[in-house]
Formats: structure tokens, sequence, C-alpha cells
């Protein structure tokens, strides 16, 4: 209990500091516009995790459960009677949890690079649909999306999602989502539905990924087909794998640091994207595990360490 | 806080470009034009005394990295103005930040007629510019030349279907087309990247168009022509300001890039002295032959620097936004330029016709 | 009629394509079992040494494919060595992010010194059109050539790793790499081949792509890579004669997709088709799924 | 020797010796470093300190490619065939490092006269054949280098009781056509019964050696070992 | 309590599995033994799922599991080990254990996002049954290190550990003995003997160390070629000239003396 009343201390300082920041002016626009994409980034690398990482089932489709949620989320707050943003937002991550498990059910049958292509394919039928539906604006996307969130939704929500995801892989669900990744035969022989987690976490990563799909829509105010293209599942795909798969704490480290290579990069608007290539071959080549490997990195335990180290 | 710092010597402008990236390669071309005129700017001693200095940034063309360098260069950097970007879905993206931060956002190309529009209220954005002529204007020059001067009354339209800018072109020439009387036999659409042609085209060929309509840009130009050419489809192949790259003749081939047409900014054959001055020049620079990027955002340039004059201010975003706005006949590469109430350029279209893979003016259609 | 054996000769010309470059993804996945995603990258390589070779060596195609297919080999080797060696004992997943690095790299470094802009590849051949049914079905010399190529270079690939002792080892190594140098096979020495091979192979498409559209760009390999790669996985990746009935599916239903459904969902369907196809053949149309052994 | 595992230690100084002609067997528990010895040998794995000499060549520094071609063959603990190859094949990269053509199909019979279950099986996927017949792969696949040196990692296990006797018969009779064998074995009785010599290896230690006899009537072996 | 009945088995032209009978009477520890390659790993395999027999049927506790998914019937209370260990290798030995309580779960996926008093009276159970189990087969010290670091002997112990942990009924051991020495198999024995009166189990038991089989098993199936060929109680079993022939040989090595 007194780890969790600690646990909820530190999140409420770290936003407060953060929000106080942003009130002074330490924090400038530009950088709380990449916090927020970082925290973005985080929700999505997160529950990408919970499909690739924790239950080994290789994903190329993140992008188009986000486009789901953006485009869900889009629509809805701009009806002439519009839905609250929260609403939408949330419909929006359930449309995409329904998406995956349409998705999921006949697809998840596949394995490996099989799967990998299937899910991909899925991606890019949901990009292309939204694509020729001139409704949702076609290939030129929806501008002007009024803003339904800010600074506080997206940490509440990043923080909720790391917390969820945390409690279903340390519980006996994320541990069948593990036998599943680690060796479906000797799972089943356990007892374990190994289709069920896969749709299980699926559906779940499926989710979240539309829940950011929708921030992006309701913060960003422009969406575009284009913008959930094969390349952003894949920009997805390197934040898991760098802080390691499997790794919820990896993941989030991983999202902050590409975050801010890929800004410091601006600096050298020439070569940025050459040496942001060699920067990701480099930590691969000294991590190869991910930068956490399969280990976490658990709040509780920094907090325990600092205080005995006091 | 957000005010352009006074003491600086210097204009700043930001410069928001894809330079790597899917678009990278139309991101490199409006970079050259935009310093090859920032330099003749500088070097007869910039404007109103102080040089340009260009604040360049690469968005990777991602559009979430251009919203990121628009807020960028609206806060961090302090800029005057920000040009940019090249496509229109990146461009509407940093449109936010433009907004956001009241500072101006010009782009050398963007065409979407949503660009400028505010999609909820339909009022012109008041920070968003163009210096290039929209799809709907595109479309329609197109449609009344393959009416008025092609004669034809069956067109078969092949697009990009993942391009704002095709789909812009598609959907206007096909409104303008269908109202002229003409008839839209066939419409296919390809994504990105795509090489081969053969397929639509194949089924185009079936159905006997009297032209065809492929509002695409200069490297499936080439391929669509040059492909359509080999199946043995003869009829007119028309095309937009993306056509307007010698390679589109090169791809296609000299035989081949025959009855061609398409419209653009400006014909290299202009005696204009500015149109050949400026070829000549960007020939000795870059050792390679303008397209439309480069004239178009060469023109940007020249037109912001008027603009600040005309404001008389090197600080006042506010001003410089009145000053686009108020830009009347301009005199550009391009054409003669006038910024109307959407925050469109206005101005001529010439229309240019491939022969033996020469271009060849074919006539000027004013707006 | 004319339409339709028109549209499969579009298909199968578009398949060979793919093929082409399917086959070293095969290659290397079926020795490797990792996705070498910059292999479409080592293929925009080869076009572009093809059109140096061409345009500043004035070499004709022979030569131009020799260069590009030397230089393709090496940059394999090295590339292997650098960014996948240290990999090896490491999950597959790894390997494929510094294949991803690899392959930004490669088109960022093109980008950067050959410019993002593309070129006209050099008319190497002399075009000739065939005429057939009153000119209502056209091939021209390059489908041949490149549909005859893709073939002639498939039986070979499959005949070095089937039946050559160096093919046994790429197979051994890619099943079991300790008990491989058990029977006192080099691992470095096998893989670099591998790499050798499936890089040659994307660089002779290179030159061939880029000669049969006269197109070349820094990007050119990213979308051929990923169809290559689908090619592959479908004909059953690994499966050498798969990759080139892979391709051709692909190319196939692509075209008769966009020649008579609707070309705006030709990806997307094609992809359902795939993806249904799959469900039924979980391991690629000439994949052997396996009851594992327990 | 001292052999590591990262930072796990799992071989202190251990000395070996294994004379031309003999059959050397090695026993001990669970997790003793038996396997990791002949992994070392066979150079899977490098010391850290200490040196290998196969005939008076250091085989220390050596990969395990150019140990195989002098002469030392090794049949790994889980049998480890190519599961995706046939047995014929699994055989003929046995002699891999070979290049008398002719030879290596005259042994390719041998072996299938040995083991005429693997005959019957000659095509089938070595992943799917039954755990014995896997085993049979892996001695005969190691057969194949015509070694000089045979390192065996528990060859009976898995096998039927019939088979086993069969496998030690067909150990001896390698080694009296001039192969010299390394032995690992759980069943120390059938081991010991075959060989010349004996070490007993404990948690990473040598901890006892001698011939058969010696070690055989050794109480603490007798007890933990022999299984009484 | 467990029936096969004219199970029939093939692989693409080679008969695993022929017409085999088995009765597994409730309470009793059953030997299959036969040469290799005779079919005993297929049997398990078909019993649990993994292959559907061509013909026959599987009954267990009165209801046909022949065309049922594995995990079904591991929930129905058959559990099993394998020939060729598949522990969960990248995990460590308390996690291998603790996962396989799953089927026992009764906390919600709701309870556990929640973290409710539920959810972590059930998980401080399981985690006190895993330690116990563990401590049984002696593996208790070593519940933090990856299974595959494991030397052999005890990733087989761990595997019967985690088999243990899904409760079964019925406990299906493959070669449990193998790469053991024969101290390590007489605690092997007397550990089987154990866990079956404590849990209450019944187990069908594959083993080629005749020391194990002869000694444990109350009745012996005998399978050549995928047929069975003998069955009956050790002493018949051992002196029947048919599975001296196909598989004991004639010399008495293996049996204990
Ligand atoms: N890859 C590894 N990483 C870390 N430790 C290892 C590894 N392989 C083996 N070990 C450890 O090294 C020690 C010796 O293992 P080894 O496999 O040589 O034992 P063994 O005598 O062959 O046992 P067994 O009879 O069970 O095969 C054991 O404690 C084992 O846990
Ligand atoms: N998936 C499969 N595909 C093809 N053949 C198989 C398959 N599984 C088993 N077999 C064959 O079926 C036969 C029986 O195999 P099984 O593994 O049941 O033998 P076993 O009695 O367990 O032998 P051992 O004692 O050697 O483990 C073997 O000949 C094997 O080659
Ligand atoms: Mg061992
Ligand atoms: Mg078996």
């Amino acid at each position: 209990m007194r780890k969790r009343i600690l646990i909820l201390a530190v999140i409420l300082i770290i936003y407060a500091i953060f929000t106080l920041g942003m009130k002074v002016g330490i924090i400038d626009d530009y950088i709380k516009l990449n916090i927020l994409l970082i925290l973005l980034n985080i929700i999505l690398a997160t529950s990408l995790n919970l499909i690739s990482g924790i239950t080994g089932q290789f994903s190329l489709g993140h992008a188009g459960f986000m486009a789901i949620g953006a485009y869900t989320v889009a629509v809805l707050i701009t009806l002439p009677k519009p839905l609250p943003f929260y609403l939408s937002l949330l419909i929006g991550g359930v449309f995409a949890a329904f998406a995956g498990l349409i998705i999921g059910l006949p697809v998840l049958r596949l394995r490996g690079d099989y799967l990998a292509i299937a899910t991909l394919g899925f991606a890019e039928i949901i990009r292309v649909v939204i694509q020729n539906i001139d409704y949702l604006g076609g290939a030129s996307g929806i501008s002007d999306i009024p803003q339904g969130i800010d600074w506080t939704g997206y940490y509440v929500i990043a923080i909720l999602t790391i917390i969820i995801l945390s409690n279903i892989i340390n519980s006996s669900y994320g541990r069948a989502m593990v036998a599943v990744r680690e060796d479906e035969i000797a799972a089943e022989t356990i007892g374990i539905n190994t289709t069920l987690f896969k749709v299980l976490a699926f559906v779940i990563g499926a989710f979240f990924a539309g829940i950011g799909g929708g921030m992006y829509a309701g913060y960003f105010g422009f969406i575009q087909p284009d913008i959930f293209n094969f390349f952003k599942s894949i920009d997805i795909l390197v934040m898991v794998v760098l802080g390691g798969l499997g790794s919820l704490s990896g993941s989030i480290i991983a999202a902050i640091v590409l975050t801010i290579v890929s800004t410091l990069l601006q600096n050298v608007p020439a070569v940025r994207m050459v040496l942001y290539s060699i920067i990701l071959i480099i930590i691969m080549l000294f991590r190869p595990q991910g930068l956490l490997g399969k280990r976490e990195i658990r709040l509780s335990d920094i907090l325990s360490f600092q205080r005995r180290g006091v | 806080l957000l005010s352009y710092s006074k003491s600086s010597s210097t204009i700043k402008l930001g410069v928001n470009l894809e330079l790597s990236g899917a678009v990278a390669q139309y991101g490199q071309r409006a970079l050259e034009g935009i310093k090859m005129a920032t330099d003749e700017i500088n070097k007869k001693g910039g404007i109103l005394g102080k040089k340009i200095e260009l604040v360049i940034f690469d968005n990777k063309s991602d559009k979430t990295e251009a919203l990121n360098i628009a807020t960028r260069l609206a806060t961090k950097e302090n800029v005057l103005a920000i040009l940019g970007c090249t496509t229109s879905g990146a461009t509407k993206s940093a449109a936010v930040a433009a907004m956001k931060y009241k500072i101006p956002i010009i782009s050398p190309t963007a065409t979407d007629d949503k660009l400028t529009l505010d999609e909820r209220t339909g009022k012109t954005k008041a920070y968003v510019f163009r210096v290039c002529f929209n799809d709907s204007f595109q479309g329609d020059v197109m449609a009344k030349f393959a009416l008025k001067t092609l004669k034809v009354k069956s067109v078969a339209i092949i697009y990009d279907a993942s391009s704002d800018y095709s789909k812009g072109l598609e959907k206007n020439f096909k409104v303008a087309f269908t109202k002229g009387g003409g008839k839209i036999v066939a419409e296919e659409a390809f994504a990105k990247s795509e090489q081969e042609f053969s397929g639509i085209l194949t089924k185009i060929k079936a159905k006997n168009p009297e032209a065809i309509f492929a509002p695409v840009y200069y490297d499936e130009a080439g391929l669509i022509i040059k492909q359509a050419r080999e199946l043995g489809i003869k009829v007119p192949i028309m095309g937009g300001d993306g056509f307007d790259d010698p390679k589109v003749a090169e791809k296609a081939g000299s035989k081949y890039a025959n009855n061609v047409y398409f419209s653009t900014h400006y014909s290299g054959q202009d005696p204009d002295k500015k149109v050949q001055d400026f070829i000549k020049k960007y020939k000795q620079l870059y050792k390679n032959e303008p397209n439309a990027f480069v004239a178009t955002s060469y023109d940007l340039v020249y037109l912001v620097a008027d603009a600040i004059k005309r404001a008389n201010s090197t600080t006042d975003r506010e001003k410089l936004r009145k000053a686009l706005e108020d830009t009347k006949n301009f005199a550009g590469v391009t054409g003669v330029i006038t910024i109307n109430k959407y925050h469109n350029a206005q101005k001529a279209a010439v229309i240019i016709e491939l022969k033996n893979g020469v271009q060849v003016f074919k006539q000027k259609i004013n707006p | 009629m004319s339409t339709f054996v028109q549209q499969l000769i579009n298909g199968i010309t578009l398949g060979s394509v793919y093929a082409l470059i399917a086959l070293g993804y095969t290659m290397v996945y079926g020795i490797l079992k990792f996705i070498n995603f910059a292999h479409g990258d080592v293929f925009m390589l080869g076009a572009y040494i093809g059109f140096l070779a061409a345009v500043y060596l004035k070499l004709n195609l022979v030569g131009c494919l020799i260069a590009a297919m030397v230089f393709c080999a090496l940059c394999g080797i090295i590339v292997e060595k650098i960014a996948y060696k240290p990999l090896r004992n490491s999950p597959k997943i790894s390997i494929l992010i510094t294949a991803i690095g690899v392959s930004l790299f490669l088109e960022n470094f093109m980008q950067l010194i050959m410019g993002a802009d593309s070129r006209v590849f050099p008319r190497l051949i002399e075009e000739k059109n065939y005429h057939f049914l009153h000119g209502n079905i056209v091939v021209n010399n390059k489908q041949v050539y490149l549909l005859i190529i893709t073939i002639i270079l498939m039986i070979v690939l499959n005949y070095i790793v089937k039946n050559t002792k160096i093919g046994k080892a790429m197979r051994a190594v890619s099943q079991d790499m300790d008990a491989a140098k058990l029977m006192g096979i080099d691992i470095d020495k096998t893989i670099s081949y591998t790499f050798a091979i499936g890089s040659s192979l994307a660089g002779a498409a290179g030159v061939l792509v880029g000669l049969y559209y006269n197109t070349i760009n820094p990007l050119m390999g990213v979308l051929p890579g990923i169809k290559a790669f689908i090619a592959a996985v479908f004909g059953g990746i690994g499966v050498i004669p798969g990759a080139l009935l892979g391709g051709f599916s692909l190319g196939i239903i692509e075209t008769f997709v966009s020649g008579y459904g609707s070309s705006m969902y030709k990806d997307a369907v094609a992809f359902a088709i795939l993806v249904l196809i799959l469900l039924f053949k979980p391991a690629g149309l000439l994949g052997k799924s396996l009851k594992e052994k327990v | 020797m001292d052999v590591f595992y990262g930072a796990i230690q799992a071989l202190f100084s251990v000395s070996l010796e294994v004379d031309e002609g003999e059959i050397v067997t090695l026993i001990g528990a669970n997790g003793a470093g038996k396997s990791t010895l002949l992994k070392t040998i066979s150079g899977l794995l490098k010391p850290r300190t200490g040196s290998i000499y196969f005939e008076n060549e250091d085989l220390t520094k050596k990969s395990p490619i150019e140990i195989v071609k002098s002469g030392i063959s090794h049949v790994p603990e889980g049998r480890r065939v190519f599961p995706e190859m046939t047995v014929i094949e699994n055989l003929e990269l046995g002699a891999y490092v070979r290049k008398d053509r002719s030879e290596v199909e005259k042994d390719l019979k041998i072996v299938f006269e040995r083991f005429p279950r693997l005959y019957e099986r000659r095509n089938q996927l070595a992943g799917t054949l039954s755990g014995g017949e896997q085993q049979m792969l892996a001695i005969g696949r190691a057969l194949m280098s015509r070694p000089r040196l045979l390192l065996l990692d528990e060859p009976s296990m898995g096998l039927a009781p019939i088979l086993v006797s069969e496998i030690f018969e067909i150990i001896k009779e390698i080694n009296a056509r001039g192969t010299t064998i390394l032995l690992i074995e759980q069943n120390a009785n059938m081991a010991l019964s075959v060989a010349n010599r004996a070490y007993v290896i404990e948690t990473g230690r040598i901890v006892l050696s001698g011939t058969s006899q010696e070690v055989a009537s050794n109480p603490d072996v007798k007890k933990a070992y022999l299984g009484g | 309590m467990l029936k096969l009945k004219g199970v029939t088995m093939n692989f693409g032209g080679i008969i695993a599995l022929n017409n085999v009978e088995i009765d597994v009477d409730e309470g009793k520890i059953i030997g299959l033994i036969g040469p290799n390659g005779a079919g005993k790993t297929t049997v398990f395999n078909v019993i649990l799922g993994l292959y559907t027999p061509n013909r026959g049927y599987i009954r267990f506790e009165n209801s046909d599991i022949t065309n049922k998914k594995t995990y079904q019937i591991a929930v129905m209370g058959i559990s099993r080990t394998f020939q060729n260990i598949r522990l969960f290798r990248e995990l460590t030995v308390l996690d291998n254990v603790r996962i396989a309580f799953h089927k026992n779960v009764k906390y919600s996926l709701l309870d556990a996002i929640l973290r409710n008093k539920k959810f972590i009276k059930e998980e401080e159970e399981y985690l006190k049954k895993a330690e116990e189990l563990l401590k049984i087969f002696g593996l208790y010290e070593k519940r933090n290190e990856l299974a595959k670091n494991l030397p052999y002997g005890e990733q087989r112990k761990l595997e019967i550990v985690r088999a243990l942990a899904t409760s079964p009924k019925l406990l299906l051991l493959d070669e449990p003995a193998a790469g053991m020495n024969p101290q390590e198999t007489q605690e092997l024995k007397n550990l089987i003997k154990f866990i079956k009166e404590k849990f209450n189990l019944t187990i069908l038991l594959i083993e080629h160390d005749m020391s194990v089989v002869m000694d444990i098993c109350e009745r012996i199936y005998v399978l050549d070629y995928g047929e069975v060929i003998a069955e009956g109680t050790p002493v018949e079993i051992k002196r029947n000239p048919r599975v001296i022939k196909a598989y004991l040989g004639e010399g008495d090595f293996g049996f204990a003396s």
C-alpha cells in the first residue's frame, strides 16, 4: 500500500513540475510539443510491445489501428452535433480494438513473418480504404480538427496506459501471453488457449493504438492517411525492439530516447536521416537485446533504492 | 515572448522542406530555387538594408515533423515567416502551428484547394499562402484545353490516389470536363512510386478514349507516356505542372514524347529576360534544367521579399501578412502573380506541348 | 480476349520484377531466417552502379550487370559483417532493426550524394516491340529478357542451394549453427557467400529493372522491396521456386485487379487475396507446413 | 583449463589426457561440466586459461573447422541433427571436410549397415525422426568424417536397451579400428565396462582418475554413479 | 480413466501408430516401452491433441477427447513432459512454474488491472504453491535462474514441476530419466512415487531405463512399429520373448541389480 502511494506521489510530482515549467515558460511550446510526442510514442510503443514483445506476435500493422482511432475521433468531434472529445476517444479505441478482433481472429493463425505480412496487409487495406472515402477527406485528409486534448490529457492517458499494461503483464494473463511467446506447444499443454491470448493481446494493443491515434487527431489537428503508413508501424516497432522486446520500461525509455534523438537531429538538416540510421545501427550493435533486454526498471525499485541510499 | 527579436541584423526566414524521405526530390529542388533567389537578393544588398538569413530544416517528408519544425521556427528560431512545404499534407500540418503562432507560411507548390481554407468555417486561413495555382484552376484549364483546343469528347484519367495533388486535379478536371459536355470513359488510380502502368493502360486502351489526362508528377508521367505509346495508344496525353520537368521527355524517349500537353507556370521559350536569366543562371549553378519546383520556389522568395519591402518592417509578422495579402501583379518568373482573397496565387497558366521530346509553347490561359 | 492476354503479359512482366528481387530476399531468408530489409536498397544500389557504369564508363549491358553484381556482392558482404554478424546470436528481430537502419542509411546516403531526384537510365539495348493480333497484343524485347533472365537465375540459384556443397552448408548453417561448426563448416564464409549471391542478384535486378523502366531514384527499392518480400512470403519464404511463383502471382493478381476490378483498390484487394490464400496455405504456396515433431 | 559461460565458471583447472587408441570415459553428475569440456575440445567454447593439444598440435586457438579437419569429431548432447534435411543429407554433411568422394560413399554404406533403421528412413527429414533414430543419425554423422578422435556426449541417451548394448558394441568396434574415443555417459556401468580409463568430474573439477577398474571399485563412485 | 481405441496415425506413408488400444486405470502407473521409433511419443501427442489420429478414438473420464484442442485437454486434467525438453527457456525457473497455474486462475482481467484484493490473494497463493513444488524437487535454490541455463537433468525435473502445477489427474512422462545417472534416476523414481501419492495422480510413463519401468510401473504396454505387441505386469513383460527380441535384447543390463 505504501508503495502505491509513493508511486502515485511521484506521478503527481512529475506532473506538477512539468505543468509549472509550462506555465512559467521554461518549457516552451516547442519542447512541450516534443514532450507530447514522447508521451504519444510511449503509448504506441508499449501497446505494440504487448503484442510483439510480450506475446511474441510480429505485427507490422500498428499504424492501421492508429488510423482508425484518429479518423473516428476526427469525425465524431466535427459532427454537426459533436460528441465530447473523451467519449470520441474511447469510441476510437473501441473501434480499433474491434478491428483488431476482426483481423486478429483469422490472421493470428499465421506465424512469424507470415503474420507480419498479413498485419502489414491489413493496415494497408485500412489506409487505402480511408484514402478512397471522400467523406474522410480522401488522400488530402481532414484538417482543422478542433483541439480536444492537451498536456494533462496526454500525461494522464500515458500513465494509465503504462499502469494498465504493466498490471496485465504482471498477472497470470500476462504470463500466459509470455508463454505463448516462448513456446506455443508447451503453452497449450499446460492449458493455455494460445489463440485466445494472441487475440487478446492484439485487441488490447489495438485499443491503445486507437487511443494514440485519437490523441494525435485531437492535438495535432490534421490527419491524412499517409501519416499512418507502413513506415509509421516500422517506427513504432523500432522503439519496441530498441527498448527491449518484452520490457515496458524499455519501450518507454526508447520512446524518450528516439524522440529526443530525432529532435536533436533537426539541427543537422542535411544529414539528419543518415545520422539517424547510423545511430540506430550502433545502438543495436551495442545493445542487441535492446536497451533493457527483457528486464524492467520499476518505479518502485528506483524509489526503494533511493530510500535506502538516503 | 513570441515576437521576432528586434536586434537582429538579418531577416530570418524559416525553411521547412522535405529534404529527405519520400518526396525529398521535391524539397531538394525547391531548396535550390529558394537559395538561388536568396543569394541574388543578398548580393544586391538585401531588403530594407538587411540580408536574408535562411533557417533551414528538413521535415523528412513527415507531416508530424513538418508541424514540429514549424513550431520550432515560429517559437524558438523566431523567424519572420516560414517558406514551405512542397506538398499540401505537410503544409497543412505546418499550418496548424502557423495559425497558432500567427506567423505567415507560404508554400511554393502545395496545390490542394483546401490548403488555405478552414475546413470547418470555409474562411480563408489568415496566415497561410501559396504562390502556385491551386488544383481547381489547373483542372479547369486542362478541361477547357481538352474541349476547345484538342476538341476531344472522351477522356480517360490516370491518377495517383495517394497524392492529394493528383486527386485534386483529377476531381476538378472531371467536373469541368463533364460540365463542358465531355465524357470520362475511364478513371484509373495507382499509388505512389508505381512504375508499372501497362495494366491500367491496357484497360484504358480497350475503352478507346480520345485523350488521356494524367495529373501526376514527372517520374510517373515519363513512364505513363512511354508505356502507353508502347502499347500502341496514340491519343493525346495531358497533364499539369507535374509534367514540367525535362525528365518527362527523357524517360518517355523523344520518339514517344509527342502529342503530350500540360499546363504549367511559364515556358522556357518565353523571351522575357527574367525567365531567360533565371534559366541560364540555374543551369550554371546546378548543371541541370529547372523544373516547376525550382521556378515557383525562386519566385516565392522574391514575392516574400517584395512583401517585406512593402510592409516596411523586417520584424513584424502581422505587417508582412497584410503585405502578402496585398500582393498585386507581382512579376515573377512564373508569371504575374496576384494573391487573391483565398490566398492563392492568381496568374496565367501556359500550355506546353511536347514535340519529339522538346517543350514547345502552345498557348496561354488567363485566370 | 486480346485484352486478357495483354493483361497476362503485363502481369507476368511485373511478376518478373518482383520475382527477380524476391529471389535474393528468399535466399538470404532461407539461410539466415531473417528479413533483410535492406535488400530492396541493395537493388537500388545496383541500379545506380549500372547507371554510373553506363554513363561514365560507357559499359554495355553485360558490363553494367557485372559491375553492379560485383559491387553489390561486396556491399552485401560488408553490410553483413558490420551490421548483422555481431547480432548473429541475438533475436532475429534485432537484426531486423539493424537491417532497417542499413536500409535507411543506404536510401538517405544516396539521396545525399546523388540527389533525391530521379535519373534516367541509359538505353543500353535497342528496344523492339512485337505486335500480335493486329497490334492488339504488344510484347517488347525487354519484357522477354526480364522473364528469361528471372527464370534462369531461379534455376541456377535453386541448383546451388539444393545440390552443391556450399548450398548444403548454407542450409546446415540455417538450421543449427553450432552443429554446422562441428561438421567443419566455416560459418562466416558460408554466410558471406549467401550475402554475396543474394546481393549480386539484387544488383542484377537493379540494372534490369532500371533498364526496363528507365527511371531510377534513391527510393526505388522501397516499394519493390516490400512487394518482393510479400512475394517471397507468399511463395513460401526460403523456398526458391516459391519466390518465382509468389512474384508472378503477386504481379498477375495486381494487374488483374487493376485491369478488371478497381485500380483504386489494387493494393488493398491484392493484399486481401494474399492474406486469404495465406489463411489456407499458412506457409505460403510452396512452403511445407510441417507438423512440428514434439 | 578454466572455462566460463560469461561470468559463470564451469570448469576449474581441468586437466585430462587421452592416449591414442584408448577409450576414456568421463563420468559426473548433472551439471558437472562434462558437456562443457567436450565443447571446449571441439572449439565451440574457448578456455580462458590452459591449452589443448592433439597429436602435438595446439588446438587452443583453433577454430572448430580446423579442429574437425585435424580429425576430431563431436557427437553433441541433444543430438543436434539438421532437422530440415534428410537423413542422407545429414550424413553427407558429416563428411563435409572430406574430399575423397568414393570413400565417402563407402562409409555411407557402412553407416547404413550399422543402423538399418536409418536406411529405412533415409529420405525422411531428420526433424521428424524419433528420439532414438536421431541419436543414431548423430553418431552416424560423426563417423562420416572418419575421425581419429571421437567425442561422444551421452550416446546412449534415449536409446532402447537393445540398442544401448549395440551402441557400446559399435563404440568398441570403432575403437578397434583405430579411433580414439572420449565418452561421456550417465550409464556409468556400461561406460566403465568398455573404457580403458576413466575420469570423474564434480562441479567443474576432476576429482578422480584411473583405470576403469580402479574407478569402478572406488566406493564413492559406486555409491554416486553406479547405483549401489 | 484413459482409453485409446483403434488409434491409427500416419505421417504421409509412415504408419506411426496402428490400431493402438491402451487402457489406463485410475491411480496406476502404467509404462509404455518399445524400440526407438515405435510410436510411443506419438501416443502422447495424439492423447494431447497435438496430432489428430487418422482413425480411432480417445476417451478420458467418460468424454471423447479425440478432436479436442490441446489446451482443452490440458484443462480437463492431462499434463505431460516432453522428450525434447520444451521449457520456457528464457524465463526463470519460478516463472515457468507460475505460468502453469493459469488454468486454475479465478480472478478476471479486470481484477488484474485493478490489482484488487482478490487478485493479490490469489497471486500470493500461486507463489506459495510454486515455491512448495520447487522445494519438493530441490529446485527452490535455482528459482531465479533462467530455465535454459539449468543442466539437462534439472531441466527434466523442472518440466515435471511445471506439469504438476497444472494440477493434473493424469500425468504423461516422456523419458524422464534420460540424461540422469543411476543415483539421480533412483531419486527420480522415489520422487515419482511420492508425487503420485501426494497429488493423487495417474501416470503414464515412457522410459528406456528398465530399472525405472520395472520398478515403478504396475502395468506395461509394449509398442513396436506402431502396434501394441505386448501388455502385462513387469514380470510378464520381462519374460515375453517378443519383447526380448524386439526391445530388451539378451543382456540383463539396465535392470537394477
Ligand atoms: N549457456 C550456458 N550459460 C550459463 N551457464 C551454463 C550454460 N551451459 C551450461 N551452463 C552451466 O555450466 C555447468 C556445466 O554444464 P554442462 O552442460 O557442462 O554439464 P554436464 O556435466 O554436461 O551435465 P548433464 O549431465 O546434465 O548434461 C552447469 O552448472 C550449467 O548450469
Ligand atoms: N511429425 C512427424 N512427421 C513424420 N514422421 C513422424 C512424425 N512424428 C513421428 N514420426 C515418425 O513416427 C515414428 C514414431 O515416432 P515416435 O517419436 O512416436 O517414436 P518413439 O517411440 O517415441 O521413439 P523414441 O523412443 O526413439 O523416442 C518414427 O518413425 C518417426 O520418424
Ligand atoms: Mg551434458
Ligand atoms: Mg519418443
